[in-house]
């Protein structure tokens, strides 16, 4: 019995011996470090989401890299915790790696915007750019923004801006029922709504707006119960993971027949649990064509080549591509990887996206600028599914750029 | 009921005499602890080692406190995380008041206001939680522990819901001039702070309550019949367990600038018991050892394999199963055998039954990461990396061969470590015994 | 109005069957041996997962079966080749034990079903709505679930006041070491009644699977509930165990109906609320919002009223 | 002068069964005082009552003129009363110097210090080993109290009650189990630390009791049925018919 934890102690010992000699010197490839979740429950977005970077990656390597160099992801697992991805940055920073990839969580997002804020105000030698996929959290581009972070997806209330854009034009819909995790994200989203809603149709009933723990809910029902008591006919949810998944079943024993407007309900496992119990009731607010029914050319093929790569993984977030080929152009344009000159370059971007979309990257607030769908869940004309369960997500209405931009409010400090 | 006899390799309470010779002996022990300290971020090269090892620290700190209560009070808590995430968010609160024009508190100072923040938390749910030991402790510690860290998420205006709190030490009021910009920096104040609170908690427990917690821990019926209320030994360990905690917490809120709600939730509870226990609960030492072997597996691991957490769980159930001492344990059921000087005659068959045992282990991880490979990549993916080797790991063989080498290495074991135990044995015979 | 209460109440009651399910199992395994296995709701969750496998390659009805019988079998080896081993140590020393067998089950599960939530569906023929009040369904495998739930209750119940097995049990669920005394093989009886206990997560988990969803995270979602309801219901009394099932299912469905916080009700009452300072949202917060949270705070005032829970006579 | 201890009319049941019923017994200070009485008689409920253990359903109890009804445990033994256990009741992880050692530390004012170190206390160390001499116990300290002989744990048992310095000392069948050369020493041993002080015991080996005891009561059915010189209580009818007259098994 001892032996065994002598064995392990060994392995240790060897283990600690490899961590203090010093680590490669870096070499040729320009790195992008990925840190995102690798392990644990939420590890299949973040492995999802390093297989569509590496595949972005690889094209750019197969049409000759940027400046002569190609580009390496070099992921890093935070376990969607804050103190892990700052763990993960000081090993990031440590490595000497320019820049660095983010997306789940936006608590995450805010841990490693301010850390990386801190650290290229002290280290002005070693400064490193953030670049955020997908945390949507307004904050980060408004109040807490900085010259270091970019963000390449939109914000909550740019899709509650689409969104209440099209339940305006809706006149059949008459009273809304809002319900979210009680955290951050699902505080926003409602208050959100409720403030748009009551711009865009003042004479749209609010009839319920509700905050749920967070990942603890055992049995919606109740829920569901209360969203038929009220006479809804729609619904608002920002759930993502199992909350949505459950939410979305129990709609569906329940007889809950009105749409749901959500933000991530796709994808990842979740199109599947949700699978008949969603169809024509889910719709998704997001930032690239759904690939049905008739997907842009290039998105078709994006897809299609993915597909072939990795046929358990689907192309959900378009805008991995967009934000690596944006980055690979910046590079290029400042000549370095030098966080600064590389920021200064993106500032202003513009870029045609596989969806064919004109996006800009605005200078005031390092917010990407795009038009936003809203797609339905269904099995009807799918031709790119998700998670290979036959169902996907279909074009329903597109809201163009300028309809959803929202006015910067951000007071950016440059470095002089 | 009678007395159930101890363990062999359970920790004696050796009454140290207060002679001078002992007293200057341990005075070495902590100084040779301070230079070591001290020495080590010139010695380590590695960019990434002074972040870990700061982290080394605080947790080193938190799990010596939590062991305050499971190996000196015998109260196994689930939730010793809120005291110190709690401790934390107050120090990190306190910083953001700090500054020019606000309050005069410089950044070594902070770890005192985490402290009594912790402190201030383990009296208010002590003083009903200490009232018995054992089951009921432990539940209510998990109820308190849930109710704090759903709170978290509901009280915005405290906790700052999913961002936390951020907090800037460099804002805050110098003291003789120390700057704490860098993590160098940074790790030389939790050094420091780490060493004198390890040596508080050592003396806490050589103190009279700290000898009345191990009283207590043993029976506490008896310690009330030598006039000693158990709850109050229970409660005045469980407000110290705090105060170190919240330390810890403070130390946190200075190296990370942040606070979130994970920070005080049941999988940062989890995480000290399991590094506590690893370490071995028995012994001072053992969650030294424990919190530093854990962060490094923890922050270094998730490098190599998506499965880590399964390893650090067959680790752990592993340290139940067969070293319930834990580390400390393994250590110490060793001196025996050095003071006897016959600690060299173990060496070989230590070495045989580490090397069967590598293989065992070799042969398993190669499954476990097959298994992994194949369940989580597409099957058009036909090839991964495994051990410095390219595997093609849909065909049979390399399945066969790692089976096999598992297999092996079991066959090995099994005929090993009953040679490595008669060793062990032998050497760790009194002198002068037959 | 009414039709919500009705319909909170079923689905509390179906909830709450299914709790005693899981803590029928857990209490039968503390009352018995002490041990507070933290992995019981592990079973639970390798209940459902065996299931959608099983349900994949034979169907559904046979899984219900054979899925508990397997976790059941699971169960006796932990006991066996686990427990036992470690019951020398102490009882802290079990209790970490079935918390790495916690930990460990999460991985292994993850390591074999992955990570996304699996899709595993009710059986068709019960995919109708049993009937309809107002807007309101109530689904047909609701119906099934509490059909098996009682059932499974029903033969406990049997089984306990019925049986000279259930005597014996019942006996040394109050006077643990009784047992031994009446000679019989006490670590094979261990072993049985941690895989019957086990056996009962399992089935529970076949039936809630399609329901509750099955991923990864099953376990810790419904693990430290089960506690709850053990301890308030008194640690070894499965009178207690199953009063506080229901209580607690019923208190958490019907707690999400009511919209009141602290701040509506003082103004309700003529209170004038001062909504400022760090306090501020405790006027905001709702019963809705906390309702999950309302068993944890009824497990901390119940043990600190009653250390032995409502129904129990032993703290440890 | 005021009794060590006295009982007035002290009544307890369990669960609706009386075990004591009606209990008024003064103990002079001083003396050494045994309690007899048949299996089932009530003397170690007796016990737990006098030392807080258990609560009385009614009736008083004074520790030298004080009321302590009521009170906990470590209440009771803060006024000078120590007890020690039938079934071995000592710290079974600590070593026997860390035993004797907790069981002064009250006594000597050290309360719940945190800023003072055992190993330090000059006066701590001097009763520890002064009690564990008395013990034949020195050899032994740095042993954990739960791996010693029966006997020794036995003599442990006694020297944690007596360390203290309690004036009111109460030992629960002191030599059970105990062999005859062993009693002997373990009645020397009681004989020196209890010198000058009130000793209460419960007893069933009558050599013992009439060996040491100035004063007997003889409990049956949880009443005193008397209360005595041994030489009056050898000779009483009621004891004899009562108590004595059932053949007695000793050791």
């Amino acid at each position: 019995m001892s032996k065994a934890k002598r064995g392990l102690i060994g392995v240790l010992v060897l283990a600690v011996v490899a961590w203090l000699a010093p680590g490669a010197m870096s070499a040729d490839p320009i790195r992008v470090a990925y840190i995102d979740p690798l392990s644990g429950p939420f590890a299949a977005t973040g492995e999802n989401g390093l297989k569509q970077f590496r595949y972005a990656a690889d094209q750019i390597n197969r049409a000759g890299g940027v400046l002569g160099r190609q580009v390496e992801i070099v992921p890093f697992d935070n376990k969607v915790s804050p103190q892990e991805s700052l763990i993960q940055l000081k090993k990031v920073i440590g490595d000497g790696i320019p820049f660095l990839f983010q997306g789940n969580s936006s608590g995450v997002a805010h841990a490693i915007s301010d850390a990386v804020q801190k650290h290229n105000e002290r280290n002005p030698g070693s400064r490193v750019l953030y670049l955020n996929y997908s945390a949507v959290d307004p904050a980060l581009t408004n109040e807490k923004c900085h010259f270091w972070h970019f963000r390449f997806d939109a914000h909550a209330d740019m899709k509650m801006a689409a969104l209440t854009d099209v339940i305006k034009a809706n006149a059949k819909i008459k009273k809304i029922y809002v319900i979210g995790q009680d955290y951050s994200f699902g505080k926003a989203v409602a208050d959100a709504a409720v403030k748009m809603l009551g711009q865009k149709r003042p004479d749209i009933q609010i009839v319920g707006n509700e905050l749920h723990p967070i990942g603890k809910v055992k049995d919606f029902s109740p829920y569901v119960q209360k969203i038929i008591a009220s006479g809804a006919d729609a619904v608002i949810t920002g759930n993502w993971g199992a909350d949505m998944v459950n939410l979305a079943k129990a709609a569906n024993d329940g007889g809950l027949k009105v749409p749901f407007y959500t933000y991530y309900a796709a994808s990842d496992g979740v199109t599947a649990a949700i699978g008949a119990a969603g169809v024509d009731r889910i719709r998704l607010v997001h930032e690239s064509h759904p690939g049905n029914p008739d997907a842009p050319k290039p998105l078709a093929d994006h897809i299609a080549g993915y597909k072939k790569l990795h046929a358990n993984n689907d192309i959900n977030q378009a805008r991995i591509h967009t934000a690596l080929n944006m980055l690979a152009l910046a590079v290029k344009k400042a000549g370095s990887t030098d966080a600064d000159k590389v920021a200064a370059a993106l500032e202003g971007m513009e870029w045609t996206n596989l969806s064919g979309d004109h996006v800009v990257m605005r200078p005031d607030d390092h917010q990407l600028l795009m038009p936003i769908y809203i797609s339905v869940h269904t099995n009807k004309g799918i031709k790119f599914d998700y998670d290979n369960s036959g169902f996907g997500l279909s074009l329903e209405s597109k809201i163009e750029r300028d309809k959803a931009t929202l006015p910067a409010a951000c007071t950016m400090k440059r470095p002089s | 009921m009678s007395a159930p006899a101890p363990a062999t390799t359970r920790h004696v309470e050796v009454a140290a005499t207060a002679s001078w010779t002992h007293r200057l002996r341990r005075l070495g022990v902590w100084l040779a602890a301070g230079a070591l300290l001290l020495a080590l971020p010139h010695v380590v090269r590695n960019p990434v080692a002074v972040p870990v090892m700061n982290q080394m620290g605080i947790a080193v700190v938190f799990a010596l406190s939590y062991n305050m209560l499971l190996g000196q009070g015998g109260m196994l808590s689930f939730g010793h995380a809120v005291y110190f995430g709690l401790g934390g968010f107050i120090a990190a609160h306190v910083l953001n008041l700090a500054g020019p024009g606000g309050l005069y508190l410089p950044v070594p100072v902070l770890p005192l206001v985490g402290g009594l923040g912790g402190l201030l938390f383990a009296a208010l749910f002590g003083s009903f939680s200490t009232r018995r030991a054992g089951t009921v402790f432990a539940m209510i510690s998990l109820g308190v522990g849930e109710l704090i860290a759903a709170s978290s998420l509901i009280f915005d205006g405290f906790f700052g819901g999913e961002e936390g709190v951020t907090t800037n030490r460099t804002r805050a009021p110098l003291l003789l001039g120390l700057e704490f910009t860098t993590d160098r920096q940074v790790y030389y104040l939790i050094a420091g702070w780490a060493l004198v609170a390890a040596a508080l908690m050592y003396s806490f427990s050589r103190t009279p309550v700290g000898r009345m917690a191990n009283a207590v821990r043993d029976n506490a019926e008896r310690a009330e019949f030598v006039g000693y209320s158990a709850r109050w030994v229970r409660f005045v360990s469980f407000c110290a367990a705090g105060f170190f905690a919240g330390v810890a917490g403070g130390l946190f809120a200075i190296n990370y600038e942040i606070l979130t709600a994970e920070n005080l939730g049941l999988n940062a509870s989890g995480a000290v018991l399991l590094m506590t226990y690893i370490g071995g609960i028995g012994y001072f030492v053992g969650p030294i050892l424990g919190a530093v072997v854990f962060t490094f597996l923890q922050s270094m691991l998730s490098d190599y394999t998506g499965i880590w957490l399964l390893y650090l769980g067959i680790m752990f159930l592993a340290t139940v199963l067969f070293v319930p001492a834990g580390l400390a344990g393994l250590i110490a059921m060793h001196l025996p055998a050095w003071r006897a000087g016959r600690l060299r005659t173990l060496a070989a068959p230590y070495a045989l039954t580490a090397l069967v045992a590598l293989v065992t282990a070799a042969g398993v991880i190669g499954l476990l990461e097959l298994v992994h490979f194949v369940v989580s990549t597409s099957p058009s993916r036909t090839t991964m990396r495994l051990f410095w080797m390219t595997v093609p790991a849909r065909t049979l063989a390399p399945w066969l061969g790692f089976a096999a080498a598992a297999a092996a290495g079991a066959l090995g074991v099994r005929w090993a470590a009953p040679r490595a135990a008669a060793a062990f044995a032998a050497a760790s015979r009194p002198p002068g015994a037959p | 109005m009414l039709e919500l209460a009705l319909f909170s109440l079923l689905n509390g009651l179906v909830f709450g069957m299914l709790l005693f399910m899981l803590s029928s199992g857990l209490t039968l395994i503390f009352g018995m041996m002490g041990v507070l296995n933290f992995a019981h709701a592990s079973f639970y969750m390798l209940g459902a997962y065996f299931a959608y496998t099983l349900g994949a390659s034979v169907d559904f009805w046979p899984a219900l079966l054979l899925a508990p019988l397997l976790v059941g079998g699971l169960g006796a080896l932990v006991e066996r080749f686990g427990l036992r081993r470690v019951h020398r140590f102490g009882h802290v020393a079990e209790l970490i034990f079935t918390f790495g067998v916690a930990i460990l089950v999460e991985e292994v599960v993850q390591l074999v079903w992955g990570r996304p939530a699996k899709s595993y569906e009710a059986p068709a023929v019960l995919d109708f709505a049993l009937f309809r009040l107002a807007d309101n369904a109530f689904p047909a495998y609701k119906g099934f679930m509490l059909l098996v739930a009682v059932g499974i209750f029903l033969f406990l119940f049997g089984v306990f006041t019925r049986t000279r097995a259930g005597l014996i049990i019942q006996a040394s669920l109050t006077h643990p070491g009784m047992v031994a005394m009446l000679g019989h093989n006490v670590p094979r009886v261990f072993m049985v009644v941690f895989g019957v206990g086990s056996a009962l997560a399992g089935l529970a988990g076949v039936i809630a699977g399609p329901v509750l969803g099955t991923f990864p995270g099953m376990a810790q979602v419904l693990g430290s509930i089960v506690f709850v309801v053990v301890v308030i219901g008194g640690l070894g009394s499965l009178t207690g165990a199953f009063i506080a099932s229901l209580a607690i299912g019923v208190i958490q469905t019907s707690a999400v109906a009511l919209d009141l916080s602290l701040g509506t009700t003082a103004a309700s009452l003529g209170l004038p609320v001062d909504g400022g300072g760090a306090l501020q949202d405790l006027w905001r917060v709702t019963i809705a919002q906390v309702a999950p949270m309302l068993p944890y705070l009824l497990l901390v005032l119940v043990l600190i009223v009653r250390p032995t829970g409502l129904f129990g006579t032993r703290e440890t | 002068m005021t009794p060590a201890i006295e009982l007035v009319d002290v009544h307890k049941d369990f669960g609706g069964t009386p075990i004591i019923r009606g209990v008024s017994l003064a103990i002079e200070a001083g003396t050494r005082q045994a309690l007899i009485g048949p299996n089932g008689a009530g003397k170690s409920t007796l016990f737990n009552l006098i030392t807080g253990k258990h609560a009385v359903s009614r009736g008083r109890i004074r520790l030298k003129g004080e009321d302590i009804t009521g009170l906990r445990p470590y209440a009771i033994n803060r006024r000078g009363l120590s007890r020690s256990f039938q079934v071995t009741n000592i710290f079974p992880w600590l070593s026997v110097l860390e035993n004797v050692r907790c069981s002064v530390l009250w006594a000597l004012g050290y309360r719940y210090s945190f800023w003072q170190r055992v190993e330090r206390a000059r006066d701590v160390q001097e009763r520890a080993d002064a009690v564990l001499e008395q013990l034949n116990l020195t050899a032994r300290r740095h042993v954990p109290a739960g791996v010693l002989s029966y006997a020794e744990q036995r003599a442990l048992e006694i020297g944690i009650t007596i360390a203290g310095g309690a004036d009111v000392i109460l030992l629960d069948e002191p030599t059970s189990g105990m062999s005859r050369s062993e009693t002997e020493q373990v009645v020397q041993l009681i004989r020196e630390v209890t010198a000058g002080k009130t000793l209460v015991m419960v007893e069933h080996d009558m050599s013992v009791v009439f060996d040491l005891a100035d004063r007997i009561a003889v409990l049956v059915y949880g009443e005193v049925i008397a209360h005595d010189t041994p030489e009056r209580i050898r000779a009483s009818a009621a004891v004899q018919e009562a108590y004595l007259g059932v053949p007695q098994t000793t050791g």
